[in-house]
């Protein structure tokens, strides 16, 4: 064991089998949640959603993705060809190492860093690139102006994330990730969804709006832009904007659990609850969340862009910021 | 310390009248005519009031007279000083009494712009005034450098076909030479403490390496001013193109200045540089008198030739002030007043026929001894003078500049009286063409002898030339003590410096 | 624990612009374009109620010595405000015939101006960096305000880029200076090079801050934006640029090289020499060959900060003050001269052109003769005040021995001369052009009626209280310190 | 290899200085003339950051951070100039700013 | 190398293996899949006919102008950080000056809404 604490290659060793074990399981949920994601809808729908491939269609995701693989990978002949192959990419490798500073239960995280709601931030602001080179690259009218819709949208609700991030640090009073979700110790009267309601609310639907969907996906509204900035792409490289989408769904569910749902306490924080592992317990939370975005997406339609880009800058902007204010007064005069 | 503050008084008048003729007088043919006679009084007083100054000077006292002081910029030691002595009240008298003339002169021969032009005139009075009345450098070069203003304006705006090429000659070349005397003024501050020139001319402490600088400085100024050879150039450009009247102004006073520098600034304050350079000075001075001269010579345009003759005579008045003997530097004063009423007359006169025909060319004249007798005659006396005829104020000057010369180097001597040889070969050349011979054109035969205004004009210069070449004395009196002053105080610092020199040794 | 705001009181007049400016942007935003008329009085307002609070400024350091008034900063601010009040008041009439009458303008001038105080009162890198990028950031905008000319767009677009380029050069020297002397705090930069060893990476440092700096004030060799810049900005912009953002780089300079950077008096007084005379030679000889009067404004600008530069490159008391008194004549010079120029319309279009003032001496004689006397005070001729700015500096030179600049930078003038006079020339012995249009704006008739006055007699003729001044502001980098 | 002061200061000389030639060497795109001189800001925070890490002292960082929000309040006036410009003209090559010459 | 680089080695590791994966699926699907490009496969998506221009064409400035108020905010957010954080240790002089800070910001805002830039319609 000796090997794996000091020795540089066997701390190596540990740390690429550490982001493995975040990768694969990652992946996994990523193919089923495109699954549950269909079968949410079609329940909706009163449909049944994918049945055949497997029991309970179980293995259609992993058909999904074979056919991607095996399609042919084209890239127009006006494109740019680097930008084009790189963008799909970026917009992947973004949603995945993310991760790296989430913490999955008491310690449970790759890298502890103490600014790790900074880099989540930071990072989650890079996506935005995939999907602007994406445009740029294909040379297609419908990819450009999908792209720049996508962009102008992802950033302005950017803005208000930022914000609710800022009230949220207000209550924890640190950048750590693991001392956030520590702040909310406790049952889930303590965690911070309820005495920051209104901005939970405002992360989620901002968190609809930065992964592009409903009711926020028009970028790829089919009647007007086909489908947006990736209209251009096919096989893996299609898939890898696919899954990069619903990674960062994901992911911005996990931030969603770490910041407002406690992490990986239990909502209740007593026997027998606690016997239950906190990364269950934030498996779950993550889950919950995923469910109201696929819930979402099967009952509310698609707002127009000027009524988006108005709820973004006219509505959330200027709430997020008053909040914001209330919130560190609160601190400051109470306690 | 007169109570009356006479000279500010002589000196701010015409600004006043200027004023006056801003406010009250339109742009109309009426508004021209109240100008001219607005001009005209206000300058006549002047000259009025300045004739006070010769009457109360009191030709005993060495010193300045009529001082008065006010503080103005203490923080560089700058105050408000005017006073005269025996040297400047003539140029002053000068000024005052030739400004009336040109205002005369120029009644009708300027006919546009005639507000403009008289303000731009008695300002000028003011700045010329100033000049030989400051005894702060400052005030000094304040007026010294204002002069170029009006002048600039006077040639540009009425002169002749060339003349912007000539305003901006005049001004680049004048200003050129002086920014360095700035320079210098302000390196005798710090060497004096105060910008007064009386203190400076007392200080007595510059070191030759300073004097030495700092006269290069002076001298690049006033050279220009004079003008000396090489840097005369500008002269006959600026004469030909000017108005009648400014070419009477140039010639008269502003020439005077460079000269009334060399003697205020040069001699008292740098005297071991200036005798340094004294050989210099009369190297220029003789290459000037001759060359100029016979470039006059050649010269086809009437007022060109003058304009090099005023070169030529100037160069007289550089090597009398260079010689530092009495004769010399009283004959270079009194060669000043002499050039500057007579040259200013020659230029006069050359305007009288230019107003009948508009053209200076030698050759499209002659004969005007037939009809225009008075004229004639006129321009003769002033010719005379000029060439240095006895009993005419020229030969006084000129005598004692060679007496002078020949006292203190025999060659300068030999060379200055060459040249007075070719001047008179020149006027005399201008003479005989223009009036005698007969008349080929019959434009030239239509010409009107002069009216009263023009008798006017030039009856008090011939009285002046007269009373100058007859009675030398009651100009050379005046000046005695103060130039005895000058020669003592020079004489004195070059041997107190050869006394050092010897205890160095 | 020390907030650090005792003293606030000390930045009165900024937090009063600061409140201004927003409030005005408030009364714009609500009232739309027909507020621009209220807007723009009400930041003249401002403007002059600052002024009134700058002159009740007690001495003394605020915000952990971040900031300075004293009475250099004091006379430098009076002077930012005036340059800047004037140029708003002269904007209108421009602006409205441009059809580009908004209020953002005003607003955007009191923001500049508030970067110029904060410069102006800079006592730290880091105040001297913020306050120079809160005025250039409105004045790039400013340059570019006429946004459908296109000369208007492409004067902000170098005017952005070359100065951004000197932000950066002047930060990348600040960093240094940071890095290798420890502090950004200016009186703990001066004890620091008075007591100890300068290293070279300080003297690399402060050569990047003066390029730098150089830059603002257009001297050579950073001049090359200021001639475009000049004509293709919005004339009474280029009004405003010619004097307060000069006078406020100007007292930086003065306040970095006399304040920290003191010891260091040989290291910089080589560059400062160096740049000054360049600048006035240069400024002297391009301009000869311009036919724009806006771009011939922009190299006697050049030129002029030559001459304050020397002045300064003395490094004396005499040096500062002459920099307080050429600036004081060089703001009414300029604010008179830009009048003139924003008068020349004809039919309602700005001309330009130096040939379009021919024979103006005939047809608007007494504007004329206003131009002709900033012309003449520009070139230094006795009696107008100019020649007194130039005394001063020359006093300041000669003083530190730097008898060989001098000398060049006196001939530089003569040969500058001539391009003023190039224009006394057009306007009194040409033959008249077709007449501007009249009347002259009350506004400008007043400006250039009270700049005139300033320039003779007002100013030759009692020029002690100024020069006291002057003085006065000079001696705070002397006293004690 | 530790990495210290001088190898902070290095990389930021050489950002500096490819800043300064990508502004001056560049003849195509005025964009890419906005982007050296954010490379030069860049240059300059690491040295700012560098310092204050090696001087144990704050303030280096504080800079620092004025100077990102400063570099974004060029970046963004700067973009906004060079649209109305592209409004005009049509092109924002670097040669073709060439309407005053003098 | 310091304990502070050490904490985000494991990041960089990660970045690594991303990078691999991504290069990974991309490169295993080409070489996978067969490639059988023709020019009509590789034209751009248009509504049937060839494109004749090149699709980078203007755009509406009011992206544009979202990007600069994104850059702004997002600028403002970076100052709101580390403020957030220390709220508890700087007492009432902190809490003020962000709200002087923020009331500037929101000066800014209200103008641009009412200059109309965050209109949509």
């Amino acid at each position: 064991m000796e090997f794996f604490t000091t020795h540089w290659l066997g701390q190596l060793i540990v740390i690429v089998a550490q982001c493995l074990a975040i990768t694969v399981p990652l992946l996994v949920a990523v193919a089923y949640m495109t699954y549950v994601d269909r079968k949410v809808w079609a329940a909706i729908q009163l449909r049944r959603g994918p049945n055949v491939v497997g029991p309970f269609g179980l293995l259609q995701p992993f058909a999904d993705g074979l056919k991607l693989v095996l399609k042919e990978t084209i890239v127009p002949s006006g494109a740019n060809k680097v930008l084009f192959v790189l963008a799909p990419m970026i917009t992947f490798a973004t949603a995945l190492i993310a991760w790296a500073v989430v913490p999955f239960d008491d310690g449970w995280v790759l890298a502890d860093v103490n600014v790790g709601i900074l880099y989540l931030f930071a990072i989650s602001s890079l996506g935005v690139y995939g999907i602007i080179i994406a445009g740029w690259a294909s040379n297609s009218k419908y990819a450009f102006l999908g792209a720049l819709r996508s962009a102008a949208q992802m950033v302005s609700y950017e803005v208000s994330i930022g914000f609710v991030l800022v009230t949220v640090l207000l209550c924890a009073g640190s950048l750590n990730l693991s001392d956030i979700v520590k702040a909310q110790a406790g049952g889930f009267w303590n965690w911070y969804w309820l005495p920051l309601l209104p901005m939970f609310v405002v992360f989620f639907i901002s968190a609809l709006a930065e992964t592009n969907r409903t009711p926020f996906d028009l970028p790829m509204s089919e009647a007007e832009l086909v489908a947006g900035f990736h209209t251009e792409y096919s096989a893996m490289a299609f898939g890898l904007f696919f899954l990069g989408e619903y990674a960062n769904m994901i992911l911005l569910s996990g931030m969603g659990a770490v910041l407002f749902l406690g992490g990986w306490y239990s909502p209740l924080p007593f026997a027998p609850f606690t016997w239950v592992p906190g990364l269950v317990w934030f498996a779950l939370k993550i889950a919950v969340l995923l469910f109201v975005f696929s819930w979402t997406k099967g009952t509310v339609p698609r707002y127009r862009y000027d009524q988006l880009m108005r709820l973004g800058w006219k509505i959330f902007l200027p709430f997020s910021l008053l909040w914001l204010v209330l919130t560190a007064a609160a601190i400051q005069f109470l306690g | 310390m007169s109570s009356w503050p006479i000279l500010s008084l002589v000196t701010f008048l015409p600004l006043v009248g200027a004023a006056w003729i801003l406010v009250v007088c339109r742009e109309d043919e009426t508004g021209a005519n109240n100008a001219r006679h607005a001009a005209l009084w206000t300058s006549l007083i002047t000259f009025i009031v300045s004739l006070a100054l010769w009457a109360k000077f009191d030709p005993r006292a060495a010193g300045f007279q009529f001082e008065e002081r006010l503080e103005w910029v203490p923080a560089y030691g700058i105050s408000y000083h005017m006073g005269i002595d025996g040297i400047s009240m003539f140029f002053v008298l000068l000024s005052t009494f030739l400004t009336p003339l040109c205002v005369l002169a120029s009644w009708t021969a300027i006919e546009k712009r005639v507000r403009e032009y008289m303000v731009a005139f008695l300002v000028l009075e003011t700045l010329m005034v100033g000049m030989f009345c400051a005894l702060d450098f400052v005030v000094f070069y304040l007026f010294f450098e204002g002069v170029l203003i009006p002048m600039f304006l006077i040639i540009g705006v009425w002169g002749g076909k060339d003349r912007v090429y000539a305003a901006f000659k005049f001004f680049l070349y004048t200003l050129a030479g002086s920014v360095l005397m700035l320079l210098a003024i302000i390196a005798i501050y710090y060497q004096v403490g105060n910008t007064d020139i009386v203190e400076a001319m007392n200080f007595k402490k510059l070191t030759f390496e300073w004097q030495f600088w700092l006269w290069l400085a002076f001298f690049a100024s006033f050279a220009v001013k004079v003008p000396m050879w090489p840097v005369h150039t500008w002269l006959p450009d600026a004469h030909v193109q000017a108005p009648t009247a400014g070419s009477v102004i140039l010639a008269g006073v502003l020439l005077k200045m460079g000269a009334y520098g060399f003697l205020r600034f040069s001699l008292p304050i740098m005297p071991l540089a200036s005798e340094y350079f004294a050989p210099l000075v009369f190297g220029m001075s003789c290459i000037a008198v001759i060359y100029t001269s016979l470039v006059a010579l050649v010269q086809q345009d009437m007022k060109k030739l003058i304009a090099y003759s005023s070169v030529a005579h100037m160069g007289f008045v550089t090597i009398g002030i260079f010689v530092v003997n009495v004769q010399g530097v009283q004959g270079a004063i009194f060669q000043m007043l002499s050039h500057g009423v007579v040259s200013a007359a020659l230029f006069l006169c050359v305007g009288v026929v230019y107003d009948r025909l508009h053209t200076r060319e030698i050759a499209d004249y002659g004969g005007l001894a037939d009809n225009m007798p008075r004229y004639a005659l006129v321009f003769m006396v002033f010719t005379m003078a000029s060439v240095g005829l006895p009993g005419l104020s020229g030969f006084v000057g000129e005598f004692l500049v060679l007496t002078g010369a020949f006292k203190a180097n025999t060659w300068v001597g030999v060379l200055a009286a060459t040249g007075m040889i070719l001047g008179a070969a020149y006027a005399l050349w201008l003479y005989r063409k223009v009036v005698f011979g007969t008349i080929t054109r019959d434009a030239v035969r239509a010409m009107t002898d002069m009216n009263m205004r023009e008798v006017a004009v030039f009856a008090p210069l011939v009285l002046v030339t007269l009373w100058m070449g007859i009675y030398p004395s009651s100009f050379l009196d005046m000046m005695d003590a103060s130039v005895g002053k000058l020669i003592a105080d020079y004489d004195a610092a070059l041997k107190a410096a050869k006394a050092t020199a010897m205890l160095g040794r | 624990m020390t907030t650090g705001l005792d003293n606030w009181t000390l930045a009165a007049p900024e937090i009063f612009l600061a409140v201004a400016a927003m409030a005005l942007l408030l009364i714009g935003a609500f009232r739309g374009t027909k507020g621009a008329d209220l807007v723009s009085w009400l930041s003249v307002a401002s403007l002059a109620v600052a002024i009134f609070l700058v002159l009740r400024l007690e001495h003394g350091t605020a915000f952990h010595d971040l900031f300075l008034v004293d009475a250099f900063t004091k006379a430098m601010k009076v002077l930012s405000l005036l340059g800047s009040g004037i140029a708003v008041v002269m904007s209108r009439g421009y602006f409205l015939r441009a059809g580009a009458w908004r209020f953002e303008f005003p607003v955007l001038a009191v923001l500049a101006t508030l970067g110029m105080l904060i410069m102006i009162s800079a006592n730290d890198l880091m105040t001297l960096y913020l306050g120079l990028e809160m005025q250039s950031l409105a004045l790039y905008v400013m340059a570019a305000f006429q946004r459908d000319s296109e000369r208007s767009t492409e004067a902000g677009l170098k005017y952005f880029v070359l100065s951004s380029v000197a932000s950066g050069m002047l930060l990348y020297g600040i960093s240094l200076v940071y890095g290798f002397a420890g502090t950004t705090s200016f009186p703990s930069l001066a004890r620091g090079f008075l007591a100890g060893e300068v290293s070279t990476g300080v003297v690399v440092g402060l050569v990047f801050v003066l390029a730098g700096l150089v830059f603002k004030v257009s001297a050579v060799p950073f001049h090359m934006w200021t001639p475009d810049v000049y004509e293709g900005a919005p004339t009474p912009v280029t009004a405003l640029f010619s004097v307060a953002p000069k006078i406020a780089a100007l007292s930086l300079i003065v306040s970095v090289v006399m304040g920290p950077f003191r010891p260091l008096l040989l290291q910089w007084q080589q560059i400062m020499i160096a740049v000054a005379v360049l600048s006035t030679v240069w400024g002297a000889i391009a301009a000869l060959r311009q036919e724009n009067i806006k771009r011939l404004m922009a190299y006697s600008s050049i030129g002029h900060m030559g001459y304050v530069l020397l002045g300064l490159a003395a490094g004396t008391e005499e040096g500062v003050r002459s920099v307080v008194i050429y600036m004081i004549i060089y703001l009414a010079t300029n604010v008179g001269t830009f009048a003139v120029i924003l008068s020349m319309r004809r039919k309602g279009e700005m001309v330009e052109r130096i040939s379009d003032l021919a024979g103006l001496s005939q047809r608007q004689p007494m504007m004329a003769a206003a131009l002709l006397l900033f012309m003449f005070s520009m070139a230094g001729i006795p009696p107008m005040a100019g020649f007194f700015a130039k005394l001063n500096v020359f006093i300041a030179a000669i003083n530190a021995s730097l008898y060989i600049p001098a000398a060049i930078a006196v001939l530089a003038s003569v040969v500058g001369a001539y391009y003023y006079l190039r224009i006394v020339k057009v306007m009194y012995f040409d033959a008249p052009a077709p007449v501007f249009d009249r009347p002259v704006e009350r506004d400008m008739a007043v400006v250039m009626l009270a700049a005139a006055l300033f320039v003779f007699p007002v100013f030759p003729v009692f020029q002690t209280p100024f020069l006291n001044g002057a003085q006065t502001a000079a001696k705070t980098f002397f006293s004690g310190k | 290899m530790t990495i210290g002061l001088a190898h902070y200061l290095t990389v930021g000389a050489i950002l500096f200085t490819l800043g300064i030639f990508g502004i001056f060497l560049n003849r195509k795109n005025v964009i890419v003339i906005l982007m050296s001189v954010e490379l030069m800001l860049l240059a300059v925070n690491i040295n700012l950051v560098a310092f204050s890490a090696h001087l144990g002292d704050l303030v280096g960082q504080v800079f620092a951070m004025f100077v990102l929000t400063v570099a974004a309040a060029e970046a963004a006036i700067g973009l906004a100039i060079l649209v109305v410009y592209f409004r005009n003209r049509g092109t924002i090559a670097v040669e073709e700013i060439n309407l005053m010459k003098g | 190398m310091n304990a502070l680089l050490i904490e985000y080695l494991p990041i960089l590791v990660f970045i690594g293996i991303a990078v691999g994966l991504v290069i990974a699926m991309l490169g295993g699907s080409y070489i996978i899949a067969r490639q059988n490009p023709d020019s009509e496969k590789l034209s751009p998506f248009e509504c049937g006919f060839a494109p004749f221009s090149d699709a980078r064409g203007q755009f509406d400035v009011r992206f544009y102008l979202v990007a600069i108020l994104f850059i702004i905010f997002d600028l403002e957010v970076a100052f709101l950080f580390p403020w957030a954080v220390s709220l508890r240790d700087i007492g009432a002089v902190g809490f003020w000056s962000m709200m002087l800070f923020l009331g500037i910001l929101t000066v800014g805002f209200i103008y641009e809404w009412k200059k109309g830039a965050l209109e949509w319609e």
